[in-house]
């Protein structure tokens, strides 16, 4: 048993240590969470602070130049980098937690319980998240990242709990569950090791998905007006260049480093999900 | 049979209803009068023929207070929602006053049937069809899937203006933004046509390439749980050719994919706010977008409610649907 | 008394839905016992209940109504050790061998769970009993140890599931559609496995399957089920050659071949309404009579052979209730 | 899917009533700056209303305030025939485009609607409007407040009587107007779509003769909401004037051959000045020797329009307020201003903040004197990023002197309900500084309004000074040309402005303006002066803009 498990481990990593997509995908998270550790010490003025120089495009002094108010925009990105690690955090868990609540609970427990929180997620579901920021954005000064991330995530979860919802109808009933049982395998065994397993590969993949998902609602609500008001964020820095015609006038950048970085930052969570999916359904890999 | 459909109507209706209902109380629950907004915005407008006294600015308070019917007790708000949204009446917009929210809307949607559907369905239908072609060679997977994923993370309105920015402003071979020239009215004409989908180009494939990347992976990861799936084992052990496992496969991977469809509707609409935007795209999410800029809440109701109605209906007919085409859900409600 | 496990009055109702909910009998009042080494078919279309009887029988379904006895006890009561000590006796092969194995673990993991739970005191002679097992059912120990579920055939695992069973003390098989997903060349040993375990283990089998001629091939007895009830039960060679219940004799008249579906006009041949409570074939049934209204119950016809029909028991009526289309099967 | 596609736009084609029409480009002035929706009303009595309405109904004068001339336009002559009564003398030539006369009684008829249903028109003090035959009209007052009326003149579009005066009352303000509407303008509405409005010239206009032909037969103002596709189209010459607020365009006016009010810094226009509003009902902001500290700081010249707004508007803003045209800035008392204005002198403001005894505490910052605590906050609106960098650097700049200030970006609901309901400490606003013919208005707006709950109108700071509302009265009461009359009463106000500066003048805002020379050429500027450059519909300024489009020429 014990031996097994372990093989199993080692299997599971060894896959990931071989498998292309993985290391692609984590050597560019890496290289994010390098910058946002590293970065900070090579940053000599504040988001907002007046560098001297105007619309200046990148070089040693500026790294990513300064826009035309005079703002250094490394210094900006690598504030706004720690917001969306935040973002996805605080947006991707509240949403996993929730969403992994109620769709447990509701897909192992069926019944009235199951059509009334179905009900409530789906209801959830239509109301775009739009309505409840236009709300809080009207009882608040300001919007933090930590708030909007909030609403992220409470607004976010439906389609998680339809997600593991299904996960645990499946599960519950599999064949392999009940071969256990008539195994003589306690209640406790089961859930250890027929359905936490094949569950919570899925409930991680499911976070890295709603992370990265977090931090392209956070900055689709900042390009229409709606992101956080007191901190830079990666997508205020966009909806600000944009708003200055900033390829036009030629401050190219200005507006390309933010959409890579989010670009690249969410296709690595995606890629770091497809492997795992790999590494936990055996079935994908490529035999 | 019958049941099932009942039992659909009746939860769907309890859906719409509390939906509905929410929709109603947000403007409700915000701090302050929606009406000091507007009659500031007309005091600002006015002040160029010099001061007006307050006395008149009540005036014209009571004035609208009256035009939203927002001096009467809540409860008859409520009531009087319903007996209008049942008559297809939602309201007048404030910012765009006096124009009742259900013109703008209907002079909206055309726009985004005709723009977003394309987008949506060709998405929807080249990305399955890549995903399924990516399933079955393992070359094509390699490098198909990695640009998928890169695809579905590039937020909407970057790739817009970027490709504005390309073909719009650098090329100049497409316009860059509107639904048709403005040198045009709307006419069923060939010049027009060609226009319109000259227009078209730019906020469909902004909308496309970053929707197609989802699709081709749902289609892809679900093919091959089909074709790894016992019944294709089955087939196979029977001797049907590779061909037909295939398609078999195929046709029950796209029900998922459709149930995904469905439910995105509602937020690629959401979505789609921001590609309009950057188009300047005469569309819903456009509208919508005004109507929060000027926090023109009968406005911004009445979008949301034609989005939870869209997204109930779409969610009903796939439904409906299902029963017809997924002989599973069929055994599952006369099995129980 | 070589009766190993008595069914009595078994009834399972499922549920379902908030709004309109619904009730769907799929198992209804059925009674019968299983005896020491015997082999018993239970014989079905989908949707008749038969995989229910299985899931009940394996207490992984608790009974709506009724009674399931082995060894004088009643397994609902079971808990604890002494469900496993049922279990140890009474074991089952699923209908899907690729769903039977948590994909995330090697195949070993089933001979594992015995060896945690039930053999903890032959763990010395752990590896030597599953070889022997496997052996039993023709499989080679180094083409499957070590080895993940989707690197296997489905021949294969079903195999590993039946050489699980024979780890143990079991006196029943529960083997639910064993053979359903296998290919064809696969199908004839699975089956031989199953009669060579009742020829030496004595095991009994219960053996659940919507093919007819695999029944007639291995069982001793055989029992068909529709919308929940027995119809008809007996000796299977009695109630091959001489079928009572027209549902049987529709199913014999057109035995499938191996993997032919059923066409439409054999299944949904409807011919009126179902009476509530009444005969469940009558809506499909070419010999209706008004008595049918009223469900017949299981009567024994000749020795070792009950059939629930009005007409087979020489029930006398009018003549046939005409549904104005003569029924052509 | 295609057949889906088609169907779609075959459903769209039939059921769109309007005509097919294609402009021609020659013949097309394309413009766009103030309209960001689709047109819902062109109803020239809501304020509402949409691009245009002033160039399909006249009114009586017309405004150009490069000149600070009031043009007849409707009207022949107007004149005051004693010291209450205002003798209006029409046209005789001016004909609605339904072949009626426009008569005295139109004139009545506009003037006389109560305020609920033409709010612009408002005049407190009018008693009594008469027809003394059809194309003379009488103006009777209690007591004229000057300023009101001529605004009412020049801002206040004519309606037909005999086609409105058949709707009621109650109904006329939410009129939509949006089918043939019936005018007596240079141009004639012709449709109208989500993207944009077209007018199409009225070629037997009556006032040809009188002012010349508009050179565009059809006139386009496109719904625009992003500038960055205003100046996309504006660039590639679809777009011949641009009234948007166009960041960083600098660089790009010599490059493109563009048109701009000026070819040098600044290159726009004022139009309208930017203040910092202090709450004046809350400690320590009522103290205006605090109030005049936070004015040494930030200054009437400070490096805030070269880092915000690059040289398109002029890098000083005057110690009041006033906007740089003639009408305001000949009764700005020069005396007054150098014996009591202020400059930009950080050291000043320290100094005035250590003798009131607002000193710094542990952290750096300055406390109230009683020891406690000081935190003031500055506002504008989420996402209207030139002010937010401005907000930035003024926050800065009183960070400099000692005091903890933050710059708060609330959403403009919240921004605007804190605004109006006294629950903000500092907030920057412009809405009510604009062009006009007195600076009695921009005054007005500021300290007219007496303090309430709510304020919607003006008085945002909450300043209480019945002297000044004294002064404001007198001013309304005597003539506007009376500058000996009125001088000594505005430097009297200017005087109490600057001794406690309840606001701080922080930048002038420009008439944003552009233009491309590809089709349409001829287009006025800071050489050629002969209109005001602006397309906005605004009762206020635009008025005159008739002869934006006389003025300009085809370009081949």
């Amino acid at each position: 048993m014990k031996l097994s498990d372990r093989l199993k481990k080692w299997d599971v990593l060894y896959f990931f240590l071989t498998n292309s997509k993985f290391k692609i995908g984590i050597s560019i998270l890496l290289f994010f969470i390098l910058l946002s550790i590293v970065g900070p010490f090579f940053i000599h003025y504040k988001p907002y602070e007046y560098a001297g120089v105007q619309g200046s495009p990148p070089s040693l002094e500026h790294p990513l130049g300064t826009n035309p108010f005079g703002y250094d925009l490394y210094s900006q990105l690598i504030v706004a980098l720690d917001g969306t690690w935040l973002v996805g955090l605080i947006g991707g868990g509240v949403a996993t937690i929730i969403g992994l609540l109620i769709g447990f609970f509701s897909g192992y427990k069926g019944g009235f319980l199951d059509e009334v929180l179905m009900m409530f997620t789906n209801i959830l579901l239509v109301i775009p998240t739009i309505a409840l920021l236009v709300i809080i954005a009207s009882f608040l000064n300001s919007r933090s990242v930590v708030l909007e991330s909030l609403i992220i995530g409470l607004t976010g979860w439906p389609w998680v709990a339809r997600a593991v919802r299904a996960q645990t109808l499946s599960l519950k009933s599999r064949e392999f569950v009940s071969l256990s049982k008539i195994s003589g395998a306690g209640t406790l065994k089961i859930i250890a090791e027929d359905i936490a397993p094949n569950m919570l590969s899925y409930v991680f993949m499911v976070f890295i998905l709603q992370f990265g998902g977090s931090i392209l609602a956070i900055v689709g609500l900042s390009f229409i007006g709606l992101g956080p008001t007191n901190s830079v964020s990666l997508g205020g820095m966009l909806q600000d260049s944009v708003l200055w015609n900033a390829l036009i006038l030629g401050y190219w950048w200005w507006m390309i480093p933010p959409g890579i970085v989010i670009t690249f930052m969410v296709a690595s969570l995606y890629f770091i999900n497809m492997a795992m999916d790999e590494a936990f359904n055996p079935r994908l890999r490529s035999t | 049979m019958r049941k099932y459909l009942t039992r659909k109507i009746i939860i769907y209706l309890i859906t719409f209803f509390i939906a509905a209902s929410l929709d109603w109380a947000i403007p409700r629950l915000m701090p302050g009068n929606p009406v000091s907004l507007i009659v500031s915005r007309f005091a600002q407008a006015s002040s160029g023929s010099a001061a007006q006294a307050s006395v008149l600015t009540k005036q014209m308070f009571d004035y609208f207070m009256q035009a939203f019917q927002l001096n009467i007790p809540w409860w008859e708000q409520y009531a009087l929602f319903w007996r209008n949204l049942l008559t297809g009446n939602l309201g007048i917009s404030m910012y765009l006053y006096p124009e009742p929210v259900i013109n703008i809307i209907l002079s909206a949607v055309p726009y985004d049937i005709l723009f977003l559907l394309p987008s949506i369905l060709l998405s929807f239908w080249v990305g399955n069809r890549i995903g399924a072609w990516a399933a079955r060679s393992k070359k094509a997977d390699n490098i198909l899937l990695p640009t998928f994923y890169i695809l579905t993370s590039v937020p909407y309105f970057w790739l817009g203006i970027l490709l504005v920015w390309i073909f719009g402003t650098l090329l100049r071979v497409l316009p860059m933004s509107g639904a048709f020239s403005y040198s045009m009215t709307p006419s069923f004409t060939f010049a027009f046509i060609f226009d319109y989908l000259k227009h078209w180009i730019l906020p469909f494939l902004s909308l496309f390439i970053v929707s197609l990347g989802g699709w081709a992976i749902g289609m892809r990861n679900m093919i091959i749980y089909e074709l790894e799936s016992n019944y294709s084992r089955y087939m196979g052990s029977l001797g049907a050719s590779q061909r037909l496992i295939r398609k078999y496969s195929y046709r029950n991977a796209i029900l998922p994919q459709i149930t995904g469809l469905a439910l995105q509707l509602g937020t690629i609409v959401a979505g789609a706010i921001t590609t309009e935007i950057v188009f300047s795209y005469p569309g819903i999410g456009y509208i919508l977008f005004e109507g929060i800029m000027n926090k023109d809440y009968p406005l911004i109701q009445g979008c949301f409610l034609f989005i939870i109605a869209g997204v109930l209906l779409a969610n009903f007919i796939i439904d409906i649907l299902y029963m017809f085409i997924d002989p599973r859900v069929k055994i599952a409600y006369t099995e129980g | 008394m070589n009766e190993l496990i008595q069914i009595q009055n078994l009834t399972k109702i499922f549920k379902s839905g908030l709004v309109g909910g619904y009730f769907t009998t799929a198992v209804d009042d059925i009674s019968f016992d299983i005896h020491k080494a015997e082999i018993i078919s239970l014989v079905g279309e989908s949707g008749s209940g038969k995989t229910t009887v299985g899931r009940l029988i394996l207490r992984l379904l608790k009974p709506s109504l009724g009674r399931i006895i082995y060894e004088g006890i009643d397994i609902s009561t079971l808990k604890g050790k002494k469900l496993k000590e049922y279990y140890k006796h009474v074991q089952g092969v699923f209908q899907d061998p690729f769903a039977s194995f948590n994909p995330i673990f090697k195949v070993d993991r089933v001979f594992n769970l015995l060896f945690d739970g039930y053999l903890k005191d032959k763990a010395n002679k752990k590896h030597e009993l599953i070889v022997e097992s496997l052996e039993k059912v023709g499989l080679n120990s180094l083409d499957i140890l070590g080895k993940y579920p989707h690197q296997m055939s489905g021949g294969q695992l079903q195999r590993i599931l039946i050489a699980r069973t024979l780890l143990l003390d079991t006196k029943l098989l529960i083997a639910d559609e064993l053979i359903s997903m296998l290919d064809a060349s696969t199908r004839v040993d699975v089956l031989n496995i199953l009669g060579d375990l009742r020829n030496k283990e004595k095991m009994s089998v219960l053996f659940i399957t919507h093919d007819l001629s695999l029944g007639y091939y291995i069982s001793d007895t055989t029992m068909i089920m529709y919308r929940g009830n027995i119809v008809e039960f007996g000796k299977t060679k009695l109630v091959f050659d001489n079928p009572l219940h027209p549902y049987t004799r529709m199913l014999l008249s057109s035995v499938p071949e191996i993997g032919r579906k059923w066409k439409k006009s054999e299944l949904e041949m409807k011919r009126g309404e179902l009476p509530p409570g009444g005969c469940p074939y009558f809506d499909r049934c070419p010999l209706a009579m008004d008595v049918c209204r009223k469900k017949p119950s299981l009567k024994e016809i000749d020795q070792n052979h009950k059939v629930a029909c009005y007409a087979a028991e020489g029930v006398k009526s009018n003549d046939p209730i005409s549904f104005g289309k003569s029924h052509d099967s | 899917m295609k057949k889906i596609v088609l169907a779609a736009v075959v459903a769209l084609m039939v059921a769109s009533v309007a005509m097919a029409l294609t402009l021609p480009r020659n013949e097309t002035l394309y413009f766009g700056g103030s309209m960001w929706g689709p047109l819902t009303n062109f109803n020239p009595l809501n304020p509402n209303h949409g691009w245009g309405v002033d160039l399909v109904y006249p009114t009586l004068f017309m405004y150009n305030p490069l000149t600070n001339q009031m043009i007849p336009y409707l009207a022949e002559s107007g004149t005051w025939t004693s010291n209450t009564t205002y003798v209006v003398k029409l046209r005789q030539n001016a004909y609605w485009t339904d072949g009626q006369p426009v008569t005295a009684y139109d004139v009545k008829y506009t003037f006389e609607l109560p305020f609920t249903v033409n709010q612009l028109v408002a005049v407190p003090s009018l008693k009594a409007v008469n027809v003394i035959n059809d194309y003379t009209v009488e103006f009777v007052f209690s007591q004229p407040n000057y300023p009101n009326f001529y605004g009412a003149l020049y801002g206040s579009y004519i309606v037909p009587e005999h086609i409105w005066s058949k709707m009621a009352t109650s109904d006329i303000f939410s009129y939509a107007n949006l089918t043939n509407p019936v005018g007596c303008g240079p141009y004639k509405f012709l449709t109208y779509n989500p993207q944009e409005i077209v007018l199409e010239r009225n070629d037997n206009w009556w006032g040809n003769d009188v002012f010349g032909k508009p050179a565009p037969k059809y006139l386009a103002e496109l719904a625009v909401s992003s500038n960055n596709v205003a100046l996309g189209l504006l660039l590639q010459g679809q777009l011949d004037i641009s009234n948007f607020y166009l960041p960083g365009i600098e660089s790009l006016i010599k490059p493109y051959d563009l048109v701009a009010w000026n070819d040098k810094p600044p290159y726009m226009l004022s139009s309208n000045t930017a203040l910092l509003f202090l709450n004046n009902s809350v400690a320590p902001l009522n103290d205006p020797q605090f109030r005049r500290a936070l004015a040494y700081a930030i200054g009437p010249t400070s490096d805030l329009t070269q880092r915000v707004y690059a040289g398109q508007v002029p890098n000083y803003v005057d110690p009041l307020g006033f906007l740089p045209i003639e009408s305001w800035m000949q009764f700005e008392d020069k005396n007054v201003v150098s014996q009591y204005g202020y400059t930009y002198d950080p050291a000043k403001a320290v100094q005035i903040l250590d003798q009131l005894g607002y000193k710094k505490g542990p952290d750096g910052w300055r406390t109230m004197p009683n020891g406690k605590p000081l935190k003031l906050s500055i506002i504008c609106p989420y996402g209207w990023t030139d002010w937010m960098a401005a907000e930035r650097i003024v926050a800065e700049d009183l960070q400099k002197i000692g005091l903890n200030v933050t710059a708060d970006f609330p959403d403009f609901t919240t921004y605007w309900n804190n605004f109006t309901s006294g629950n903000y400490t500092m907030a920057i606003n412009n809405f009510g500084s604009g062009i006009s013919m007195t600076p009695y208005t921009y005054l007005y707006w500021l300290f007219g309004y007496p303090v309430e709950q709510y304020m919607y109108n003006g008085n945002f700071e909450r300043y209480s000074n019945p002297e000044v509302v004294n002064l404001l009265n007198k001013i309304s009461s005597i003539p506007l040309d009376d500058v000996n009359a009125l001088q000594p009463l505005y430097s009297e106000i200017e005087q109490i402005f600057l001794k406690n500066m309840p606001v701080i003048p922080l930048w002038y805002n420009g008439m944003w303006y552009l233009a491309n020379q590809s089709v349409w050429t001829n287009f006025p500027n800071a050489k050629n002066p002969y209109a005001f450059p602006s397309t906005w519909t605004n009762n206020a300024v635009t008025t005159a803009s008739l002869y934006l489009y006389t003025g300009i020429k085809p370009a081949k």
